[in-house]
């Protein structure tokens, strides 16, 4: 108990009081409304919808093929199917509803997603003054651009456009050999 | 000013609550309180008839209380003393109870 | 002696213990020093303690239940859950045991960055248990927030690396969700050469403490028979001197390519558990600067199939997490949800001690014995 | 002068009477705190400057929680005793005190004649000269009071010590 | 009633103006300031003898309870720092109006009275705890004559005043009928009862050498009375510095031990068990809310102050700071600095290391901080005392070594006999 111990301990503190006045390093407070927010570039929070082009409901990449709804932890993905006017099923949700209280942000919808329209959005100031309608996010509310996912996620958004384009040109080439393959049978006839 | 008597009076009516104190309550402490109180009514008039002692310089007043309340405290240590060893043999602190020595 | 006034019941209650009356107090849910809702029931004699009954169960998730009817690939985000404090290393675990399962092979960069998180894990978790145990004692929070600073750190790391910084879900069978970039392992190891000064700051404030030593010196020792006894595993058994590091006895994923020690304590009170923690970190630097020295390059997830059907059969994989060995057991029917699911906690098993370690101790040295045992409600309850 | 005295002599007479009639042991122990303080007020107004310090020191400061301890350790933790708190020949005890208060007393008080103010006006509080009368003629006391002191203080801690097992 | 008011206020002016002209003593305005007020109040009759008496306790009060409002913001800006985190800055200007929003706070807060407490105790304790703390303020010399009483046992009073705290805190502690308050409230009886026999004894070093326990006559007699009369200025400082108790082995020896009793008898830092919040919530506060948690609040930090005042009086010269005597005046008592300038420093600074102790060091355990008492800072008082009777009666070439060496002596002979036989501090670590 002879209370070296404890001066030396005393002393770190004051290290610590005078260098929090001068190294950058020791003072790692990031005051939040001004001081800026430290979001990484795969932070993730809640999912969104991608659609191409200017229409949103038109450019929708989404399909309905319910995927996500099914493999989504807790349950808190809503799908169904959109109809055209003569009642025949239409590849796109009619109603696609998030509830925002729910979802643990938990990215497996992402990765179970084969069509690429479903991301993860890194916006968390999403506080509303009533808990259910609030939270429940509709599919107007999910749909974002192209442009905003290449925004807020530029690799990852360039690396899902490169797959669509690769998917794009294979399906072209499959179109034109058979278009290619049924016109070389033709001829014979 | 303050005549002499008027002291007197008080320190005599608070050393007789004192007594009835000890002779009234059954409760051990109590009692050993109501002593203390007989023993602070006689420092007031130690320091009351100093007070109006024609020659006061010679603090016999003071110096006589503070052997008093030296006393005092040393008189509570070991009452309260007492009562705990007395209440852990009994388990109570009723005084009536404490009747071991009577040939009932 | 009739000591009810008629009030309401009174939220203490006076025992009868041989001779002596005891106070009986529930150091509760509601408790500023139980990281989290756990409750002891304390019969006091004065300050020593006299019985003491834990009571868990307040934070229970029915985890187990659950995963019975999900798929093996959705319960990922829920082992993030169950230790909510290092969450990757319960990935980890669960991945493991799965592969074993349905024997999936690992590519290599993606086990040597599972060794890299799972270190950078065991850091944030012994920092967090040092800070918590020294405000347990009594420092008010500067010791806590030194690590709550370093702990920053890393958790930056994380959330640049799988986007999240506690719940990261980050691992998948047979490797790792996303890559990591070349940027990403030259902060992790900018962090990691500047570690070892906050250590040494660390033993200067706290070690050489008069206060820290008096405090937890000789205060619940857990003998080696008793430890061993009652299972339990990681610092708090080898505080006790046994040497059980899961690292080196089972040398699971590529452990054997980093040589580390495991250090050892000899008495087993709190005040060895606290320095254990210590110098565990140090040796975790020395294995992560190894790992990040020669990571290779490479495609970090085998080929799996997206909906995991696994043979029927049963598998147990265990890995060694900050708070012992934390082992999942599964046994699958063929289908697409395991049949049985169970985790073994560390921490509910180190939890089972507490009684014996605190009779005889004063009411103060039950926090620091519970501190020191390192207890995650989230696992005990799961 | 008269008014301070009839402020404490009214604490005073409230605290002694209340300090015996509370059932609840732990307000008989706070309304006798309030006597001790009452009474160093009328030693301070008696110009006793030391004493009054001392009193407070002591009674206010030490007594008086040691009788806390005492009620603590002899009481439950509520602290309220039962119901008839008078032992069972209470009559006669108030009897021999009231007796005693106007026999022998108050006659003595009332018959013989007192100053009525005293006779040096103010006297110059000086605890220097308290001291050197304490250290010199009265060395003999101050040591036998030592001697009690000690002796008081060891022989309360053995009577007070749980038995402890051989 | 409005006469007398603009005749006070045309003395008011003319006086300034005479005054302020020959300001030959800067240290003593306020003591002019007062005189000339008193005799003001001399000619209003009973009011004016009621605002006599005030004029003494009402200062008193308000300085040390702004001094109370600024620790609690300097407290929390230090700990801030020191834990690497900014203080309050949202509050005013670098956070300076958080201890009125925490006031604020306070009042608005609703006072919660648990339904089996009983309510007078409940209600009593917040009051009975102000009175030691306030009363302690009475005997802290601030300036030269600037003193609310200096009575002739001034110290023996402040100790005597300090030992009621036990009595409130136990009060408090029972009332709330809480089992986590009276464990607090047995904890303070305990801690503070047996805190008192080393801050009295670690006191009583300075009034066997000064003579007198009269508050002011202690400072008056830390100054080197040949050096300050002198006329070169740098001599002057000087005489008023190194008079100081501080710098003598024994008053050293006896300031630590005051200071580290001090900082239990007012529950800081590594000895704040009576409300330890990790162990017992808040001890014997846990049932108090709204404005009587921040009566009891007030009355620990007043009665940190009284203390520290006492310290500073007691060892480090209560108002004598290294200050000279103005050039243009012609009295040879007059000084350049006011008194209360130097005493606020010196209050603040000791104050500054409290919160770098609270900042640091963990909390002792109730039975060690017995023992902490009883078998390490008694002996050292009783050691100390001894040693410096002998370094009374020696001459100083004799003294100085003589007690230097024993009280390291017995330092060490202390620490050896408190460090227990079990508990081997340098502990090996094997690795496998």
């Amino acid at each position: 108990m002879n209370g070296q111990g404890i001066l030396k301990g005393m002393l770190v503190t004051a290290k610590n009081f005078f260098g929090s006045y001068v190294s950058r390093e020791r003072l790692t407070t990031v005051s939040y409304p001004e001081g800026g927010n430290t979001i990484k570039e795969q932070s993730r929070n809640i999912p969104f919808l991608v659609f191409d082009g200017e229409d949103p409901v038109a450019g929708m990449r989404c399909t309905a093929c319910q995927k996500c709804e099914k493999a989504c932890p807790p349950q808190c993905i809503f799908i169904e199917k959109d109809k055209d006017e003569r009642g025949k099923a239409l590849q796109r949700p009619k109603v696609f509803d998030i509830d925002a209280s729910v979802c643990m942000g938990c990215q497996i919808c992402v990765e179970v997603c084969p069509f690429e329209s479903i991301w993860m959005d890194s916006n968390f100031e999403l506080s509303t003054f009533n808990r259910f309608e609030g939270l429940q996010f509709n599919r107007e509310k999910l749909l974002k651009s192209n442009t905003y996912f290449h925004k807020i996620h530029p690799q990852q958004a360039q690396a899902s456009d490169d797959r669509l384009a690769e998917k794009e040109r294979k399906r072209l080439e499959r179109e034109a050999a058979r278009r290619a393959e049924k016109s070389a049978s033709e001829p014979q006839v | 000013m303050l005549p002499l008597e008027y002291i007197l009076i008080l320190s005599a009516v608070l050393f007789f609550i004192g007594l009835a104190g000890v002779l009234i309550r059954r409760h051990v402490i109590i009692m050993l309180i109501c002593i203390e109180m007989m023993l602070n009514a006689a420092n007031i008039n130690f320091i009351a008839f100093w007070r109006y002692n024609p020659n006061p310089e010679l603090h016999l007043g003071p110096l006589f209380t503070l052997f008093s309340i030296a006393v005092g405290g040393a008189e509570a240590a070991v009452g309260l003393g007492l009562v705990i060893a007395v209440y852990r043999f009994y388990n109570t602190a009723n005084a009536d109870k404490f009747d071991m020595l009577k040939d009932s | 002696m009739n000591t009810s006034t008629g009030y309401a019941p009174r939220n203490y209650k006076i025992v009868k213990h041989k001779d002596k009356t005891l106070l009986e107090v529930a150091m509760g849910p509601h408790h500023p020093s139980t990281h989290g809702v756990f409750r002891m029931d304390v019969k006091l004699d004065g300050e020593t303690i006299i019985d003491l009954i834990p009571y868990f169960g307040y934070l229970h998730r029915n985890h187990e239940k659950l995963a019975e009817d999900m798929t093996y690939f959705s319960t990922m985000p829920y082992t993030d859950r169950l230790d909510y404090l290092c969450s990757m290393t319960n990935n980890w675990a669960y991945a493991l045991t799965v592969e074993k399962l349905a024997n999936i092979s690992v590519p290599e960069r993606a086990e040597y960055i599972r060794v890299i998180i799972g270190e950078l894990t065991r850091l944030v978790n012994h920092m967090l248990l040092v800070g918590f145990y020294i405000n347990d004692l009594g420092a008010i929070g500067t010791p806590l927030l030194y690590a709550l600073r370093e702990r920053e750190k890393i958790l930056d790391l994380f959330e640049w690396a799988s986007g999240a910084r506690m719940m990261c879900n980050y691992l998948r069978f047979g490797g790792i969700r996303e890559d990591v970039s070349d940027e990403w392992l030259a902060s992790c190891n900018k962090l990691v050469d500047a570690f070892p000064y906050f250590l040494d700051e660390y033993d200067q404030l706290l070690t050489g403490n008069e206060i820290v030593i008096s405090r937890s010196q000789g205060v619940g020792v857990l003998s080696k028979e008793l430890a061993i006894n009652a299972g339990i595993t990681g610092p708090m058994l080898r505080a006790s001197g046994v040497n059980y590091d899961l690292r080196k006895t089972d040398s699971y994923s590529i452990y054997d390519r980093f040589n580390f020690r495991v250090p050892l304590g000899q008495f087993g009170d709190c005040y060895d558990r606290f320095m254990l923690r210590l110098l565990e970190m140090r040796e975790s630097i020395t294995i992560l600067k190894q790992a990040l020295r020669d990571i290779p390059k490479g495609e970090i997830q085998s080929k799996v199939p997206p909906v995991l059907k696994p043979k029927p059969g049963e598998a147990y994989g265990r890995i060694e997490s900050p708070k012992g060995e934390l082992g999942f057991y599964l046994v699958s029917d063929g289908s697409v949800n395991p049949y049985r699911y169970r985790v073994r906690p560390p921490s509910l098993i180190n939890l089972t001690l507490l009684r014996d370690l605190c009779i005889g101790h004063k009411l103060a040295d039950t926090i620091i014995i519970f501190g020191s045992i390192d207890i995650v409600l989230g696992e005990v309850d799961r | 002068m008269i008014i301070t005295f009839c402020i404490l002599s009214v604490f005073i007479i409230i605290g002694a009477v209340s300090t015996i009639r509370l059932h609840n042991i732990v307000y008989a122990v706070f309304s006798l705190m309030l006597l001790f303080s009452a009474i160093a007020g009328i030693f301070l107004l008696l110009m006793a400057e030391f004493v009054a310090v001392a009193q407070i020191l002591i009674y206010l400061g030490a007594v008086g929680v040691l009788i806390l301890f005492a009620v603590m350790l002899t009481h439950s933790v509520t602290g309220s005793s039962g119901k008839n708190i008078y032992s069972n020949g209470w009559g006669w005890g108030l009897l021999l005190s009231l007796s005693i208060l106007f026999a022998t007393l108050l006659p003595a008080i009332y018959f013989s004649d007192f100053p009525s103010d005293p006779a040096v006006e103010i006297i110059e509080p000086s605890v220097k000269k308290l001291g050197m009368e304490m250290m010199h003629s009265c060395v003999p006391a101050m040591w036998l009071i030592a001697i009690l002191l000690t002796a008081a203080l060891i022989g309360g801690i053995v009577i007070a010590a749980p038995p402890q097992k051989r | 009633m409005q006469d007398t008011l603009n005749l006070f206020v045309m003395n008011i002016g003319q006086w300034l103006s005479a005054n302020l002209g020959t300001l030959n003593n800067p240290d003593q305005i306020i003591v002019e300031i007062a005189r000339w007020l008193r005799t003001e109040f001399g000619n209003w009759g009973v009011v004016g003898f009621i605002l006599a008496n005030l004029m003494a306790t009402v200062p008193l009060i308000a300085v040390f309870s702004g001094c109370f409002a600024l620790t609690t913001w300097l407290e929390r800006k230090g700990l801030g720092r020191i834990q690497n985190r900014y203080g309050p800055n949202r509050v005013g200007p670098y956070g300076l109006f958080q201890p009125m929003a925490d006031g604020i706070k306070m009042l608005l807060k609703e006072d919660i009275v648990p339904e089996r407490a009983d309510k007078i105790g409940h209600f009593l304790a917040p009051v009975i705890i102000m009175i030691p703390a306030m009363t302690g303020l009475v005997f802290l010399p601030i300036g030269r004559n600037i003193i609310a009483a200096s009575i002739d046992s001034a110290l023996l009073f402040f100790f005597a005043i300090g030992s009621i705290v036990s009595l409130s805190v136990f009060m408090a502690g029972w009332a709330s009928h809480n089992k986590f308050s009276l464990v607090g409230g047995m904890r303070a009886i305990a801690q503070l009862v047996s805190y008192e026999m080393p801050l009295i004894l670690s006191a009583v070093v300075v009034v066997m050498f000064v003579g007198s326990m009269n508050t002011s006559v202690i400072v008056e007699a830390q100054q080197i009375k040949s050096w300050v009369t002198s006329d070169a200025p740098a001599l002057q400082c000087l005489g008023q510095v190194l008079g100081w108790h501080v710098f003598q082995p024994w008053g050293l020896m006896g300031f630590l031990l005051l200071f580290v009793s001090a900082l239990a008898e007012a529950n800081r830092s590594p000895f704040d068990l009576p409300e330890a919040d990790s162990e017992i919530i808040a001890g014997h506060l846990t049932e108090y809310s709204g404005f009587k948690y921040a009566l009891f609040f007030l009355a620990e930090y007043v009665n940190t102050f009284a203390i520290i005042g006492i310290c500073t009086t007691l060892f480090l010269g209560g108002w004598n700071g290294p200050n000279i005597r103005p050039p243009w005046s012609d009295d040879p008592q007059a000084l350049l600095i006011p008194g209360f300038v130097w005493f606020f420093l010196k209050i603040f600074v000791l104050m500054g290391i409290m919160i770098w102790i609270r900042g640091t060091l963990p909390r002792l355990r109730i039975d060690q901080l017995m023992g902490f008492a009883w078998k390490f800072l008694l002996p050292l008082a009783i050691i100390n005392l001894l040693v410096a009777g002998c370094f009374y009666h020696m001459e100083w070439y004799f003294g100085w070594p003589f007690s230097i060496l024993i009280l390291c002596k017995s330092y060490a002979i202390v620490v050896r006999l408190n460090k227990s036989k079990l508990v081997n501090s340098n502990r090996t670590y094997t690795y496998a």
